[in-house]
């Protein structure tokens, strides 16, 4: 694993897994905000490809709690990238995700020691997916969504 | 330390015994107490209070840690919801004794009065224990949720001698009492099951009885040599199918 | 301080985003034999196939040397290293100095005695240029039939990459079956039954003696059992060794690889290395190993460049680790998947259902390796488990399951992982 | 559905689903504690099992794309004036069972709410009203004995010593809920809360679990029959003792929390084993008669050195003037009544609906008896039992009360439904609940922000109320009934709560 | 002070602390005792209602019927006087000498008559006569305003009113008195402060009764007392039990302990295990006098001419102790209060639950009540 440092501090999407009720929210949230439409019916029914929600909410009753992206300062995903698809901003800290650019190879999922890179299909094939803490939006959607304050943006750094 | 408390409220009595307790004074013997309530009350120090004269109700209610001996028979409501200490009586007691209790013993050397032992209960390392060396009246044990309680069953007085509770752990759902010479199973409440002691038991016995025995200057061999039944609860949820909804 | 790499590849640039991380001013100097930009050489099989162009292929950003201030000589090889003299010899004899130096020169392809195996018609598979090459090759063959020696990762991405081409393609590989260094026999099949589905030719247990020609062009193989395979292609891909050949006589000691300790360093103080070039400690057997896999190089330049500026830091080994997939199905493998010496403490847990299948590999109650085709969902999971040398013991059952997550592992760990920044 | 007896099967509740809008989330399956929502994965369809549903509004809440109703279920006994729907059903229940009907939260008959016919009075030219935006509005109350005077010595200084006092920054406490009858989370949203308030929460008698002692100075710990957790250190944590007789959503009777829900942190504060039964009957049975309560009031201040105010709560009956003067008179420094429409725990139905009377008749009658025996400004007088806004409040402090307690509207802050499963441990707002899981659905960083935000909202709509009586203090209103007018009440209804028909 | 309730307030109840104390061969016993006696258990009354019964208080009257009544406003002494002429020939009247306190604002007065049934009644009859004097004492309860009969026995004296029971007893000047039984009771009632008759103990006739509890069954009682002529009126549970008494064992015939077992009657269960006569008798008592049976919790102490009875309720939910020392026997709340009067006691015990405790006057004492 890879020794934690960030030195900037940024504010990234902690679970509080204390609070999460499973009511899975946050997926419906992330996939709203990531979809065309940004209407979760749309980006459920009707949207092609559909959306895929990059927080995943295990559930193992009685505990539940939502994993995403720790945007990692030295993410393995990165590291393990065939072709710089996955980037560290140096600005932000954020781990970035250049969909045009992604071969599809799946080295990232395989990396991820959170489990939180999923697949999606852009037009013909499948690229990696994962969080982007909401570019839009000034809170995350999912923490916006979160009903119990399972999911918070902090810096911990 | 000694206090006559002859015509003193328990107030006044109740304030000397605490000053002295802060003061550090380990030993305190009360003389001429007559019916003063409250003695020992939420006192939480391990001292030794000797009490002449007979002590009014509530004697060590709340208490955790001293011990209290009684040269003479103790009112109703002794060791009322007490966590830890000794109570000595060295007489009779009357009603509610160690009610709540969940801590310390309770040492009565003749009967005890109605309701003696309700919801009395156990945690991990807290175990009270009260024993009775007469009789007590009905109700004993009744929502017992732990403990034990030993009725010997010795110095009851005979002309009363019927006054073995009725209703005997009504309601009772942990704990333990033992009997010693037998009991009517007519009297036991509802959910109380009978069975002999185990070697368990009658080492636990022993150790009590002995400590008992000890306190008031009896022969813990006599006591022992009678058989003891054994009364639990034959549930942990005795009410759970009283309700629907 | 001035700092030299040698390479261009993984290893060098994390080298030389950590060099910069820790020391804003030192000069740095990158000496590539190849002439391009940072490049990703694991995907030169879909480079060629056109799976993906040119903007796919850097690794970096274009100015992403420029961005870190560093000097960038392209083209040229690194004919020798001089630690005594802090200073390395360039092919035209240029002297570069240095303070520190990395080396990380990647590997050479491994060729075999193949009669003949030189000449038009003939490819090795490593770099842009060989992708280029063969691709021009092919698209001008009417009926391009190819051979591809060697049916490790490298061969078989190529022979897929060659079959996306409208290639007719054989591999010939002289194991009992494909990929024998990355999966247990039982996925190897399966990945081989595969790929013969889709088209492509797979000879095992066999290998190519020499190249038949007529007037100068190949017109097939001969293989080592008499059998003869048609083709006017013949690539070949039998593996890499490390590139070593620059450091001979230096003193750096060298065994598979340069040898290097966990701060990258070799035995010459001030020279590191990393990469397939290097030698480092295998994460599970704890010995040293060479370990031509991306993860491992970048997390080897990246230690080795922390070390180069001087703030400490441990490369805590190497874990091998693949993904890959063929004709759109998966394979991930992570750390100890073959070679299960059962008498060892070893334990394996194989979940085969439908189309998935998992396995893991216990030793000693420890999770050393994770085997999974056709399903890849949160698998890096694993990843951490195995680097965390948990008992797995009282999870065994779950750690199969497809709901197999945190909430399966101790809360210690999961708060560890999940509450902390990463 | 299939194996249901058949007599069994009358519910209350519809889950409707527009399937058009369901996204399949399954959020109302997890939210669901009642087992009535269901995915069925090869349909790829969401269901619900009607029969399960409580009305509790969970799924419904909680659905992303709002295609939920919970609606009242259309199927109809044959009318009959006399056997109501839930006459019927309740029969039915127990012919099937052989159990007391339990059902939680106050009494939801419609008997005849006195606080819709009490109107308050507001000032106009004569007298002016009292701006409260801008000029000093005071709802500090005092609750504990005050000397009948004050001593002073030959310097005007005075000597009488005050007896210990519970500080209120307004006039409302969060009355007793045993931590087992709801869970830790929101004994610690409540206890936050009244921090921050600075106000008083009250144990219940479930005792006071550690990691709460640290809210001490704003706790009433209870001493009920049970003496669950009552330890001289429990005594000592709180800022005052409450001894409780009776509740108003069961006047009489005692508490049972059933064994299932003593789970490890409960078993710890109660100081009872996991699983057992902890009950806790009607009678204390050291209490037999007042002067036993007498006895138990001073075994208490004795044990806490008379540094705690001991309170007294009872629950709303026929003779509850009576009563409260006799527990005025045991020494108690605070009088608490509870009337029938309170409660928020388990209770039986006959009991519930049928036992006690309401808080307005209570208070109005307690503090008019207390006030004939001229004692009434020795003990603080605190009104429970179903305030619902802070208007009824005002009422109650107008009729007598110094402060009121409340519970129902602070578990509805943080969620409750008043679905009325309290007994059930299944509360899918995570309430009444010690299941983990469930317990999880109240955040107390959540549950304390919204409680506070309720009695800061009532506070200052108290205020507001003061301020258009033209009065800046709220000793001012307690007792002035004056300041309230009745409407739609008979004669004796008037003279009963002591106030005038409106327009006199 | 010292006026009746005008508040509708129906009955009262309350806890208290009481006491019995009895010469068994019928010697004088200072009306000092049961005033210390009763001192000790000051914490069990709250100052608003102390009371005393002395039988043998009047030996020089001790063949008339002494009938003390409290005025309330003195105005009711003629009508009352005037009335009691109309039924009674009155031997002797005068004001109950009491010693004015400080403490004590306006008390009412107190005036005893000593007074014999008119001459055309048959002083054999003494059914008769008694129902004479419940009719007179009913009558000038509910009729007469502000005028209350507080004791209207023979050789009996009931001394009660609002206060400690010190200060009650120095009113009543309780030292002068002696007798061969006493009875004391100290209040904590939750009624209206000031209602001097709502003190223990409570009379008809020769019977007094002293309680500690309260009566949950007081409405049935009282509504069947009713039937027979008995008039609730001095607002209290405990009343009803002197009238029951009165009713079961003078008017119904049964003896005091059968009485005793009506108020407090066996339980089903305990019935069921009894041997049929005895079954036959317990099951008649109860079907029969059920609406004479008390619940709740209580402790009564009953005098009457020539004993005590005391009694708890069936489930003994009030305390009651018994101790004794060769003739005297005291019977009280707390031990403590018997030991205030007897030092060292020979014995000392707690009657059981319901089941009657009766001490009666040694059977060679010559009846200190001549019938």
């Amino acid at each position: 694993m890879t020794e934690k440092i960030n030195e900037d501090g940024m504010k990234i999407v902690y679970p509080r897994e204390q609070w999460c009720i499973a009511c899975n929210l946050c997926e419906v949230a992330c996939m709203t905000e990531h979809s065309r439409t940004k209407d979760p019916l749309r980006a459920y029914l009707i949207e092609k490809p559909r959306p895929v929600s990059r927080t995943k909410v295990e559930y193992l009753p009685p505990v539940a709690v939502s994993v995403m992206c720790r945007h990692c300062a030295e993410a393995e995903c990165v590291e393990a990238c065939k072709n710089g698809t996955l980037t560290r901003d140096e600005k932000t800290g954020k781990i970035e995700l250049d969909r045009d650019k992604c071969l599809g190879c799946w080295m990232c999922i395989m990396a991820c020691p959170y489990g939180v890179i999923t697949q999606v299909r852009k037009e013909e094939k499948a690229v990696a997916n994962k969080c982007d803490l909401c570019p839009d939006r000034e809170i995350p959607a999912c923490v916006a969504v979160c009903p119990n304050r399972a999911l918070v943006f902090e810096d911990r750094g | 330390m000694k206090i006559d408390s002859q015509g003193m409220h328990y107030k006044v009595l109740n304030q000397k015994i605490n000053e002295a307790v802060i003061q550090g004074i380990t030993d305190i013997e009360l003389f001429n107490v007559n019916g003063q309530r409250y003695i020992g009350d939420g006192l939480r120090k391990e001292v030794r209070i000797n009490v002449h004269g007979v002590p009014g109700n509530d004697l060590g209610s709340f208490m955790n840690g001293p011990v209290i001996t009684v040269n003479n028979n103790a009112q109703d409501a002794v060791g009322n919801t007490m966590n830890g200490g000794k109570i000595i009586i060295k007489g009779m007691a009357g009603d509610v004794c160690g009610y709540g209790m969940r801590g310390g013993k309770l040492f009565i050397l003749k009967d005890a009065g109605y309701r003696v032992g309700i919801h009395m209960k156990g945690y991990k390392t807290l175990n009270p224990i009260i024993v009775i060396g007469g009789n007590a009246g009905d109700f004993l044990a009744e929502y017992m949720a732990g403990g034990v309680i030993i009725l010997l069953r010795m110095f009851g007085r005979n002309d009363h001698n019927n006054i073995i509770g009725d209703y005997l752990g009504t309601g009772m759902h942990g704990g333990t009492v033992y009997i010693r010479d037998g009991i009517d199973k007519k009297k036991l409440g509802k959910g109380v099951g009978v069975s002999e002691p185990s070697a368990e038991d009658n080492m636990l016995i022993e150790d009590i009885i002995k400590e008992y025995a000890a306190d008031m200057g009896l022969d813990a061999g006599k006591i022992l040599n009678e058989k003891f039944e054994k009364l639990t609860a034959l549930s942990t949820r005795p009410y759970s199918k009283l309700y629907t909804y | 301080m001035k700092y030299v790499i040698i390479g261009n590849s993984y290893a060098a640039v994390f080298a030389v985003e950590s060099l910069r991380k820790t020391d804003k001013s030192g000069e740095i100097t990158i000496i590539s034999k190849e002439p391009y930009h940072v490049y990703a050489r694991a995907a030169i099989h879909e480079y060629m196939d056109g799976t993906i162009g040119d903007a796919q292929m850097y690794y970096r950003d274009k100015d992403f040397y420029e961005k870190h201030r560093v000097t960038t000589i392209f083209g040229r090889t690194v004919t020798g290293v001089e630690p005594e003299k802090n200073r390395v010899v360039l092919d035209n004899k240029q002297k570069i100095d240095f303070d520190k130096l990395m080396i990380s020169s990647g590997g050479v392809p491994i060729v075999p005695p193949i009669e003949d195996f030189k000449g038009v018609g003939t490819f090795t598979f490593t770099t842009w240029d060989d992708a280029k090459v063969l691709k021009d090759w092919v698209k001008k063959q009417k009926m391009p039939q190819a051979v591809v020696i060697g049916g490790g990762l490298i061969g078989l991405q190529c022979a897929e990459g060659l079959k996306h081409m409208g290639v007719d393609v054989t591999v010939v590989e002289l194991a009992d079956y494909v990929l024998v260094k990355a999966l247990d026999s039982i996925t190897a099949q399966r990945v081989q039954q595969w790929l013969t589905h889709n088209g492509l030719k797979v000879i095992t247990g066999n290998t190519v003696v020499s190249i038949n020609r007529a007037k100068g062009r190949i017109t097939g193989v001969k293989l080592k059992n008499g059998e003869k395979v048609k083709c006017n292609t013949v690539v070949l891909s039998i593996g890499v060794r490390p590139n070593t050949s620059l450091v001979e006589g230096s003193g750096i000691k060298v065994n598979r690889g340069i040898m290097v300790d966990n701060s990258m360093q070799t035995n010459v103080e001030g020279i590191f290395s990393g990469g397939d070039v290097a030698e480092a400690e295998d994460f599970l057997r704890k010995k040293g190993e060479v370990m031509p896999i991306i993860p491992v190089a970048t997390m080897q330049g990246k230690i080795a460049g922390f070390n180069m500026a001087g703030e400490k830091r441990t490369y805590p080994g190497g874990l091998l680790q693949n993904a890959f997939q063929f004709f759109g199905k998966s394979v991930v493998s992570i750390g100890n998947v073959i070679s299960i010496d059962h008498n060892d403490g070893f334990e394996e847990i194989i979940k085969d259902e439908g189309d998935v299948y998992k396995k893991a590999v216990l030793q000693d109650g420890k999770l050393v390796g994770v085997l999974s085709m056709n399903y890849i969902a949160r698998i890096g999971i694993y990843n951490s488990i195995i680097r965390s040398r948990m008992d797995v013991t009282g999870i065994k059952d779950k750690l199969l399951s497809d709901k197999f997550g945190f909430l399966d592992l101790p809360k210690e760990f999961r708060d560890e992982m999940l509450t902390k920044p990463g | 559905m299939l194996y249901k007896n058949p007599y069994n099967n009358y519910f209350d509740y519809v889950v409707q689903r527009d399937m058009d809008k369901c996204i399949r989330c399954k959020d109302c399956v997890t939210q669901c504690s009642y087992d009535a929502n269901f995915y069925d994965e090869e349909r790829d369809l969401i269901y619900s099992l009607d029969s399960n549903c409580v009305g509790c509004m969970r799924c419904s809440t909680f659905c992303p794309t709002d295609c939920i109703r919970i609606v009242r279920n259309p199927d109809t006994f044959r009318i009959n004036a006399n056997w109501k729907d839930n006459n019927v059903k309740d029969l039915y229940k127990q012919a099937g069972t052989g159990g007391i009907i339990i059902t939680g939260m106050g009494n939801d008959k419609p008997y005849k709410n006195y606080w819709e016919h009490m109107v308050i009075d507001a000032c106009q030219v004569t007298n002016p009203s009292i701006d409260p935006l801008r000029e000093p509005m005071e709802l500090r109350t005092f609750l504990g004995r005050k000397p009948d005077r004050l001593e002073v010595n030959k310097d005007g200084d005075i000597t009488t010593k005050l007896a210990p006092q519970l500080v209120l920054e307004t006039p409302i406490m969060f009355s007793a809920m045993s931590y087992g009858s709801i869970n830790y989370n929101v004994c610690e949203s409540v206890a936050r809360a009244a921090k921050e308030l600075g106000i008083y929460w009250n144990t219940g008698e479930g005792g006071l679990p550690d990691t709460l002692y640290e809210y001490g100075k704003h706790t009433i710990v209870q001493c009920a029959s049970g003496r669950f957790g009552v330890s001289p250190e429990y005594l000592n944590a709180g800022a005052a003792i409450e001894i409780k007789i009776g509740q108003g959503a069961k006047p009489g009777i005692g508490g049972h929390l059933p064994g299932e829900k003593v789970l490890e942190g409960i078993s710890r504060t109660r100081m009872i084993p996991v699983g057992t039964d902890a009950i806790s009957p009607a009678p204390h049975h050291d209490i037999y008669s007042i002067e036993d309560l007498r006895q138990l009031i001073y075994a208490l201040k004795e044990a806490t050195r008379y540094e705690k105010p001991v309170s007294v709560k009872i629950a709303a009956v026929h003779n509850v003037a009576a009563i409260a003067s006799g527990i005025a008179r045991a020494g108690a420094d605070i009088i608490a009544v509870d009337g029938f429409r309170g409660g928020t725990g388990a209770a039986p139905k006959s009991i519930r609906d049928n036992v006690g009377i309401p808080t307005e008749v209570a208070i109005a009658s307690v503090d008019q008896r207390l006030r004939e025996e001229g004692i009434r400004h020795q003990v603080s007088l605190v009104a429970a039992g179903g305030f619902r806004n802070s208007s009824d409040i005002v009422k109650a402090i107008a009729l007598g009360a110094d402060a009121v307690y409340i519970a129902t509207s602070a578990l509805m802050a943080v969620g409750c439904t008043l679905c009325q499963q309290c007994h059930r441990g299944r509360c899918a707002w995570g309430i009444t609940t010690n299941d983990p899981e469930l317990s999880k659905r109240v955040n107390p960083e959540i549950g304390a922000e919204r409680l506070v935000n309720l009695i800061r909202a009532w506070s200052n709509e108290i205020k507001e109320m003061l301020g258009l009586m033209g009065i800046n203090s709220i000793e001012s209103l307690k007792g002035n009934r004056d300041r309230l007018r009745g409407v739609g009440l008979s004669e004796i209804e008037l003279q009963t709560l002591d106030i005038k028909q409106a327009g006199m | 002070m010292g006026i009746k309730p005008s508040t509708p307030y129906g009955k009262d109840f309350g806890g208290c602390g009481l006491v019995g104390i009895i010469d068994r061969s019928g010697g004088s016993l200072s009306g000092s005792m049961v005033v210390s006696s009763l001192c000790s258990m000051k914490e069990r009354g709250n100052g608003l209602g102390s009371g005393y019964a002395v039988y043998g208080a009047y030996p020089d009257f001790k063949d008339s019927f002494g009938l003390h009544i409290m005025y309330n406003d003195i105005s009711a002494r003629e009508p009352v006087e005037e009335f009691l002429k109309t039924r009674l020939r009155i031997k002797h009247s005068e004001p109950v000498p009491v010693k004015k306190l400080h403490s004590m604002n306006t008390p009412p007065e107190f005036w005893r008559y000593f007074a014999d049934p008119p001459e055309d009644l048959d002083v054999q009859d003494e059914d008769a006569n008694d129902d004479l004097i419940v009719g007179v004492v009913m009558e000038i309860n509910e009729r007469i305003d502000n005028a209350y009969v507080v004791s209207s026995g023979k050789n009996l004296g009931v001394f009660k009113g609002v206060g400690h029971p010190d200060e009650i007893a120095e009113f009543f000047r309780m030292q002068d008195y002696k007798g061969y039984l006493l009875l004391g009771h100290t209040r904590f009632p939750t009624n209206t402060p000031g209602w001097w008759g709502g003190a223990h103990p409570f009379t008809i006739l020769d019977w007094s009764i002293v309680h500690n509890g309260e009566i949950s069954s007081y409405g049935t009682n009282k509504r069947y007392v009713e039937m027979f002529g008995y008039k609730c009126t001095l607002l209290t549970d405990t009343e009803v039990v002197a009238y029951l008494l009165d009713l079961l064992v003078r008017k119904k015939g049964l003896t005091l302990s059968a009485a005793a077992s009506v108020l407090a009657p066996p339980f089903w269960k305990n019935i069921q295990d009894m041997e049929p006569p005895k079954k036959d008798y317990y099951t008649a008592l109860r079907m029969c006098y059920g609406n004479a049976s008390l619940n709740g919790p209580f402790a009564i102490l009953m005098g009457f001419d020539n004993g005590i009875l005391g009694l708890n309720d069936r489930i003994k939910l009030r305390p009651l102790i018994v101790g004794r020392k060769g003739d005297i026997v005291a019977i009280a709340s707390e031990e403590s209060a018997i030991r205030e009067v007897i030092k060292e006691p020979e014995d000392v015990w707690a009657p059981k639950a319901g089941e009657p405790f009766i001490v009666k006057l040694k059977e060679d004492v010559t009846q200190v009540r001549s019938t």
